[in-house]
């Protein structure tokens, strides 16, 4: 090690480090000294986040790719750790997130230090600092070895601290169903670097990009790299863990979750497929169009249906996914068809509303989170009313649904538009069907948007206009200060990012350049004003400038307008002189969203029921009106219920065999050892 | 420089003229009602004697409330900048491309909607839910037809897209037809016209549009109103400059800018008498036959893509 | 080969297929039994269009025949012996549910994408310059087969055959500048004598079943115990699926 | 459509003339669209209020929306909202359930407002007069600027006093009272 070359590595380390010291200081935040964790545990979590950010940022920016290895683990294959373009980006990625939530932690965890939702504080740092470590590491590995290991560091971590607040049973089931999900993942992603490593002839990845497969091996080893990346990252039909897990940890870690680790599925297909398998087949892209159209429809839609907050979320992260496999399904269908720019186009895209989705999604559950913190509210139903009491937090939260939304000029909608283009771009290929089925998707596409902007409207307007609809919320404070710097630099980010889409993308292009050996040179022909992905002629948006029209047209308008003006006089709300409003007249979030649930009837299983109470008497008068409604998610019951009874009733065929009788068992064992021995010899 | 100085006009003319396309259909309307109608600027008055009225608010308005208008109002006069009215090539049409132009649509929506349940009424809610629930469906089949046309035009630059339907002349295309078609019902249904919405209506339970801006009153109404009017004018322009772009100025010639300025001047008030025709002999829909009503949009849209694929390009 | 690049004619037949096209989908969306009879009415007068335009691009006279043939036919005679049916069976007012019309027109836009798959295939064995148009006419006969099979009233089964025929008609002439002349007159005839069968069969079915509702069919089969209609869709009055 | 649009052109334009009962009275009409061009920047629009009328007077007034007397072409329109409107339309001995929504409405519209009181239930109470039901005439309740006696009045007359109303306002124009 020497030269400064090897800082980004170095810095990476020490990352790494900071974040086992938070782990270990935490240890000791025993319930007499909570601030081990709230200071220690995330001043070191602070550290690390920043050192990852530092060591990604320079692995990108200067192009650096450095390799380094440890005689550790077995004797003869020693870990392999690398840092490029690629796993730079997802450091920074990673870190902006660990900085956000160190500033966020240590006020939110004070919940858990007394209070109802007191909890043990020492499992919570150590298996955060274990979660962050397993995502740094897995970003870090060269080889499937140390790739694996930490992949399922992060999973188990993962599974600790969905299970934190245990008392609850649905808790304990959302974490058994992320273990089981998790690791049929594993399993799958291990099958298809078995593949790579026995045509490599090696588990490092060296090895594996070298290895020359036949399409029928590259297919398998796709499909299942994608099968098993894509149950981490959450798309249809692998998804059903995903909105029971994330809701329930702790709104620090359900950032991090969201934001971070379901990326680290999306590293981990560009790793393999772009990286490791190398030359892309266009039906691969095919099938991940078609996979990531679903997942981004089914996934907002299922949302839109969901009254607690942070499932909802949950739900969006499934849909934003959909969007990022869109982007890198149609990036793989133009690379397989040899256009190499376009393919770079989808690319970028797909990377760009990752790190998008990363920052509105993190800014989202910190923003949820916060609520949680003072209210102990996650049902919408039952908030309203929150602009007046946390206008700072309500802010931040309007910031992440604009960006999340697609809204001009924040940053969801520069890589929503740049997936567009990219579709848009379908009569350069010479097969026909899929020029007709490109646009088609790009209409899902608009018709996700537009449904997430609805299921958005839902989400603040409800949560935070409106009047209040239960005593807790009413009295809900501002959060502190922490907090609102946590969010806060988030939703700086989230605007930036919207704003300047050039830098990015320039910025982006070492990664593009190691994977496809190409970049988009004409993205910023025009300067950094003009984001021109294809050509200035074909398409172009200035995001600086719709940003100060904006803000012009803001000032001239308050300017004239307000000018000499009488203040505005308050008055009742218009209730059509019905007398005082009362906050149950209000829509609810299930009323909201009626139309659209009637809509796309078939879409949820629906059980709507409504019980009406009627006194006696001649003329029997309504007492009182139940009214329930249950939409529940078919994937669940049409693909995961069968697949469960089918293992019951294989389980119940060989029942036989466990007679619970000492000998039979010694039997078989004998009997198998007798089996290995004839196979052997 | 010259160039940006035009953009700015044609901007300006732009949000000025709006009001005045509105005044005309109602002028229109009115004849179509048997009626004598009120003069062709009144929507002039209206704006003008709102700008004037004292502010009101209900008591619970969040500041969100209140800067809801401009937001609105902004996200309007960037559409209307880089949509070509008199003349193409412009440099403002580089600032946004359509898709941006249908996000602009989506946020003054989105900022709208919010607007309505900031109070907390029931009309307001209302309003918003069902609002949000036609955009939702209106947005797809709009999105598709202009895709078919900028993959025609292999462009999403608007400017540049009239420009190359303007030079390839007369062809008989049957997608721009059925992207005409779909068009025009998505401009019906987001500019909250009959069969979709009634403007006129009375009814709150009836309303889709309007519910979300009853709590309006003073500038706020103004500017809203104001959007509103110049959001309609652009989704008549757009379909004018897609379909008919014969007229346009090309250059920055008095001469052309002349006949560019009466060309679109006819083709918007013709525009608008086949508008008027449409709502006299059409009823309003009920809410829950809307997205059926969209959906053949969607599928008019899809029909368009399609014939462009199978029949124009000779794939 | 862009559209933009060919002559007139040819633009024109191109524009022509696609409404006919277009005129498939209204008839698949049109409740109503008079608009559905008109429908089927303009798609034949389309079709005869685009087979006068085809006559002049190729001169091949008889082609003038066969468009006459189809103008008799299919925009005067058998839209005007259905009109009397359903007159006469005064059911002119009924209209149909449809189940999700939505769906449906999104199912017809995928049979369309089928057909331009298939006809993919095919296209380039003829040499004319509106070869394409082979895709659109498969699409008309699918979709006239798709009219039949989820439509329930017997009249929209007579017109969805009827459309098939004028799918395959269409075929014809874009793809090989129509059937030899006898050909087609003996269609033409199959087609007349098969519309005036439907009438008689339609009396005949009124008659024994009391309804043109084909779902009640099902009490010709001797295996299922005929089951109450849940809906009368058939003849069901104006009340609008959703 | 055809025979709908065949009938439009064969009625053609059907609003009446400003009505000339008299000179003075024709010239008052005009006089007073003059005054609704200057003071109310040419469009007045209007909240009607049924504060527990027996509807004769509704059935006048949406009279006067019809294309005979077509308000409408005076740039005066109907709106949902008091928030849009700047004057409210009041009709009906105030019943005392119909009470707290007159104050409402009033209190709900901006200022500069008019309020004008229609029917002789609005302007003295009529027949129902003060009871345990009823709190009378408008004024009772809500500062009235006109009133238009009548049982129902006819709709030239609701015209009329609106059009007063705006008329004197221009004078001495009175602070919003709220």
């Amino acid at each position: 090690m020497s030269g400064t070359n090897e800082i980004p590595l170095l810095l990476a380390y020490a990352a790494v480090a900071c974040t086992l010291l938070s782990g270990v200081v935490s240890m000791f935040a025993v319930r007499r000294h909570p601030n081990f964790l709230h200071f220690g545990s995330f001043l070191f979590l602070f550290f690390s986040g920043a050192a990852s950010i530092a060591a990604g940022a320079w692995a990108l920016l200067a192009k650096l790719s450095l390799t380094d290895h440890f005689a550790l683990g077995l004797p003869w294959l020693d870990w392999h750790v690398r840092i490029d373009p690629l796993s730079g980006f997802f450091l920074m990625l990673l870190g902006t997130l660990v900085v956000a939530i160190s500033l966020y932690g240590p006020s939110y965890t004070r919940e858990f230090a007394r209070g109802e939702a007191a909890q043990p504080l020492p499992p919570l740092g150590v298996f955060s600092a274990l979660f962050i470590v397993g995502m740094q590491m897995l970003l870090l590995a060269d080889d499937a070895l140390v790739f694996m290991i930490f992949w399922e560091m992060m999973s188990l971590s993962g599974y600790f601290l969905v299970v934190y607040q245990h008392q609850h049973a649905a808790n304990r089931h959302a974490a058994f169903v992320y273990l089981l999900l998790a690791h049929v993942g594993a399993l799958v992603i291990l099958l298809s670097f078995g593949v790579l490593a026995a045509f490599g002839g090696g588990l490092t990845f060296d090895q594996m990009r070298a290895a020359k497969l036949s399409p029928l091996w590259a297919t398998i080893a796709f499909g299942c790299a994608f099968a098993g990346f894509g149950t981490k990252s959450g798309m249809v039909p692998l998804h059903v863990w995903l909105p029971d897990a994330h809701p329930v940890a702790p709104s620090h870690i359900s950032a991090l979750m969201s934001g971070a680790m379901i990326k680290m599925g999306i590293y981990g297909m560009v790793r393999v497929i772009y990286d490791l398998i190398g030359d892309v087949r266009w039906e691969w892209g095919v099938v991940v169009l078609c996979i990531g159209t679903a997942s981004a429809l089914l996934g907002v839609l299922y949302a839109l249906m969901q009254h607690d907050l942070k499932r909802l979320l949950a739900y969006h992260s499934i849909e934003n996914i959909g969007i990022i496999l869109m982007g890198l399904g149609l990036s793989m269908i133009f690379l397989g068809s040899g256009h190499m720019m376009l393919g770079t186009l989808g690319l970028v895209a797909a990377l760009y509303h990752t790190i998008n989705h990363a920052l509105f999604k993190g800014l989202l559950f910190l923003g949820a989170g916060a609520v949680l913190y003072r209210t102990h509210e996650h049902d919408l139903d039952r908030m309203g009313g929150l602009i007046h009491r946390m206008p700072i937090t309500a802010l931040l939260f309007l910031v992440g649904c604009v960006a999340i939304s697609a809204l001009p000029p924040f940053n969801g909608f520069v890589s929503e538009w740049l997936t567009f283009q990219t579709a848009l771009q379908a009569p350069a290929l010479e097969n026909g069907l899929l020029r007709t089925m490109i646009p088609i998707a790009a209409a899902m596409l608009a018709l996700t948007g537009a449904l997430a902007a609805a299921c958005f409207v839902k989400a603040f307007g409800i949560g935070f206009l409106g009047q209040p609809r239960s005593r807790r919320v009413a009295r809900a404070r501002e959060v502190p200060a922490g907090m609102l710097g946590g969010m806060g630099l988030l939703a700086t980010l989230c605007l930036l990012l919207g704003v300047f889409p050039t830098t990015v993308i320039e910025a982006m292009a070492p990664i593009t350049q190691m994977l496809v050996q190409a970049a988009l040179p004409s993205a910023a022909a025009q300067g950094w004003m003009w984001l021109t992905p294809i050509s200035p002629q074909v398409a172009s948006y200035s995001a600086p400038f719709v940003l100060i029209a904006i803000v012009a047209v803001f000032g001239l308008g308050y300017l004239i307008l307000k000018r000499g003006a009488i203040a505005p006089r308050r008055a009742y709300a218009w209730d059509c002189g019905f007398g005082q409003l009362t906050q149950r007249m209000q829509y609810t979030s299930t009323a909201f969203s009626q139309p659209i649930r009637r809509v796309f009837g078939g879409v949820w299983k629906v059980d709507e029921q409504i019980d009406t109470l009627a006194s006696a008497g001649p003329i029997p008068r309504v007492t009182s009106l139940h009214y329930s409604l249950r939409t529940q998610d078919w994937s669940w019951l049409k693909c995961y219920v069968p697949i469960g009874r089918l293992v019951l009733a294989a389980a119940n065929r060989i029942v036989f065999i466990q007679t619970g009788n000492i000998h039979t068992y010694l039997k078989f064992s004998f009997v198998t050892l007798l089996v290995f021995l004839w196979i052997v010899s | 420089m010259t160039a940006w100085a035009f953009a700015a006009a044609q901007t300006l003319l732009f949000i000025a003229a709006a009001p005045l396309l509105g005044g005309w259909l109602q002028r229109v309307k009115c004849h179509m009602q048997n009626r004598a109608a009120p003069a062709v600027w009144q929507p002039y008055r209206n704006l003008a004697k709102l700008l004037r009225k004292r502010m009101l608010l209900a008591e619970n308005a969040s500041w969100l409330f209140r800067a809801v208008p401009y937001i609105v109002f902004g996200a309007m006069l960037l559409a209307a900048a880089v949509v070509p009215l008199i003349t193409v090539h412009l440099p403002s049409a580089a600032i946004a491309d359509v898709i941006v132009l249908v996000g602009f649509f989506a946020l003054a929506r989105f900022f709208t909607a919010l607007a309505g349940l900031d109070i907390g009424t029931a009309f307001g809610g209302m309003g918003a839910s069902r609002e949000m629930m036609v955009s939702a469906l209106a947005e797809p089949a709009m999105l598709m037809a202009v895709f078919t046309l900028s993959m025609t035009a292999n462009t999403t630059n608007l400017s540049v897209a009239t420009e190359y339907i303007l030079k390839s002349g007369l062809v008989l295309r049957p997608s721009f037809l059925f992207a005409l078609l779909a068009l025009a019902i998505v401009a019906v249904a987001e500019t909250s016209r009959i069969p979709v919405d009634n403007p006129a209506t009375h009814l709150e339970l009836t309303m889709l549009h309007e519910a979300m801006i009853l709590e309006y009153g003073g500038r706020h109404l103004a500017l809203i109103e104001w959007a509103s009017q110049v959001k309609l004018m652009i989704y008549a322009v757009l379909i004018v400059d897609f379909f008919f772009p014969w007229g346009i100025a090309t250059d920055f010639s008095a001469l052309a800018l002349t006949i560019g300025l009466v060309a679109v001047v006819a083709k918007l008030m013709l525009l608008a008498v086949v508008l008027v025709v449409w709502e006299t002999v059409l009823a309003k829909m009920r809410l829950f036959r809307v997205p059926q009503f969209l959906g053949f949009a969607f599928m008019l849209s899809l029909l368009a893509m399609l014939t462009h694929v199978v029949l124009e390009t000779g794939g | 080969m862009a559209i933009s690049t060919l002559g007139l004619y040819s633009q024109a037949i191109i524009l022509f297929a696609a409404l006919a096209l277009f005129t498939s989908f209204m008839m698949l969306a049109q409740a109503r039994m008079m608009p559905l009879i008109f429908t089927f009415a303009w798609q034949g007068l389309l079709l005869a269009v685009v087979s006068v335009l085809v006559a002049i691009v190729s001169k091949h006279p008889h082609l003038y025949v066969s468009a006459a043939l189809t103008v008799t036919l299919k925009v005067i005679v058998i839209p005007w012996l259905l009109y009397r049916l359903s007159v006469r069976l005064n059911m002119h007012y009924d209209a149909e549910v449809i189940k999700h019309p939505t769906l449906l027109l999104l199912g017809g836009v995928g049979l369309v994408i089928f057909s331009y798959y298939v006809a993919q295939s095919i296209v380039h064995l003829s040499g004319l310059a509106t070869r394409h148009t082979i895709a659109v006419s498969i699409a008309i006969e699918l979709l006239g087969m798709l009219l039949m099979s989820v439509r329930k009233s017997a009249v929209a089964q007579v017109i969805g055959f009827m459309s098939m025929e004028s799918g395959i008609f269409f075929a014809a002439v874009v793809s090989t500048y129509g059937m030899p002349l006898i050909v087609e007159l003996g269609v033409a005839f199959d087609v007349l004598v098969a519309s005036i069968l439907f009438g008689v069969f339609f009396f005949h079915l009124r008659d024994s079943f009391g309804s043109l509702n084909v779902v009640r069919f099902n009490r010709l089969s001797e295996a299922i115990e005929p089951v109450p209609l849940p809906d009368v869709a058939g003849e069901s009055t104006l009340r609008d699926p959703s | 459509m055809w025979h709908v649009i065949h009938q439009i052109v064969r009625i053609g334009i059907v609003t009446e003339p400003a009505p000339r009962v008299t000179d003075a009275d024709g010239a008052a009409i005009e006089r007073i669209h003059q005054d609704i061009l200057d003071i109310l920047g040419q469009a007045l629009t209007i909240r009607e209020v049924d504060a527990g009328s027996c509807n004769g007077c509704e059935l006048e007034i949406s009279a006067l929306s019809n294309p005979y007397y077509n308000i409408e072409g005076l740039g005066i329109k109907f709106v949902a909202s008091p928030r849009h409107a700047d004057m409210l339309l009041v009709t009906g001995p105030v019943s005392r359930h119909m009470e707290e929504a007159l104050r409402r409405t009033y209190d709900a519209t901006p200022a500069p407002k008019l309020v004008v009181a229609v029917g002789d239930c609005g302007c003295t109470g009529g027949i129902f007069g003060e009871g345990y039901a009823t709190r009378g005439k408008v004024a009772n309740v809500i500062p009235v600027d006109a009133v238009v006696p009548g049982c129902p009045p006819p709709p030239l007359e609701i015209l009329r006093g609106i059009l007063g109303a705006v008329r004197r306002r221009q004078g001495h124009p009175t602070p919003d009272r709220t």
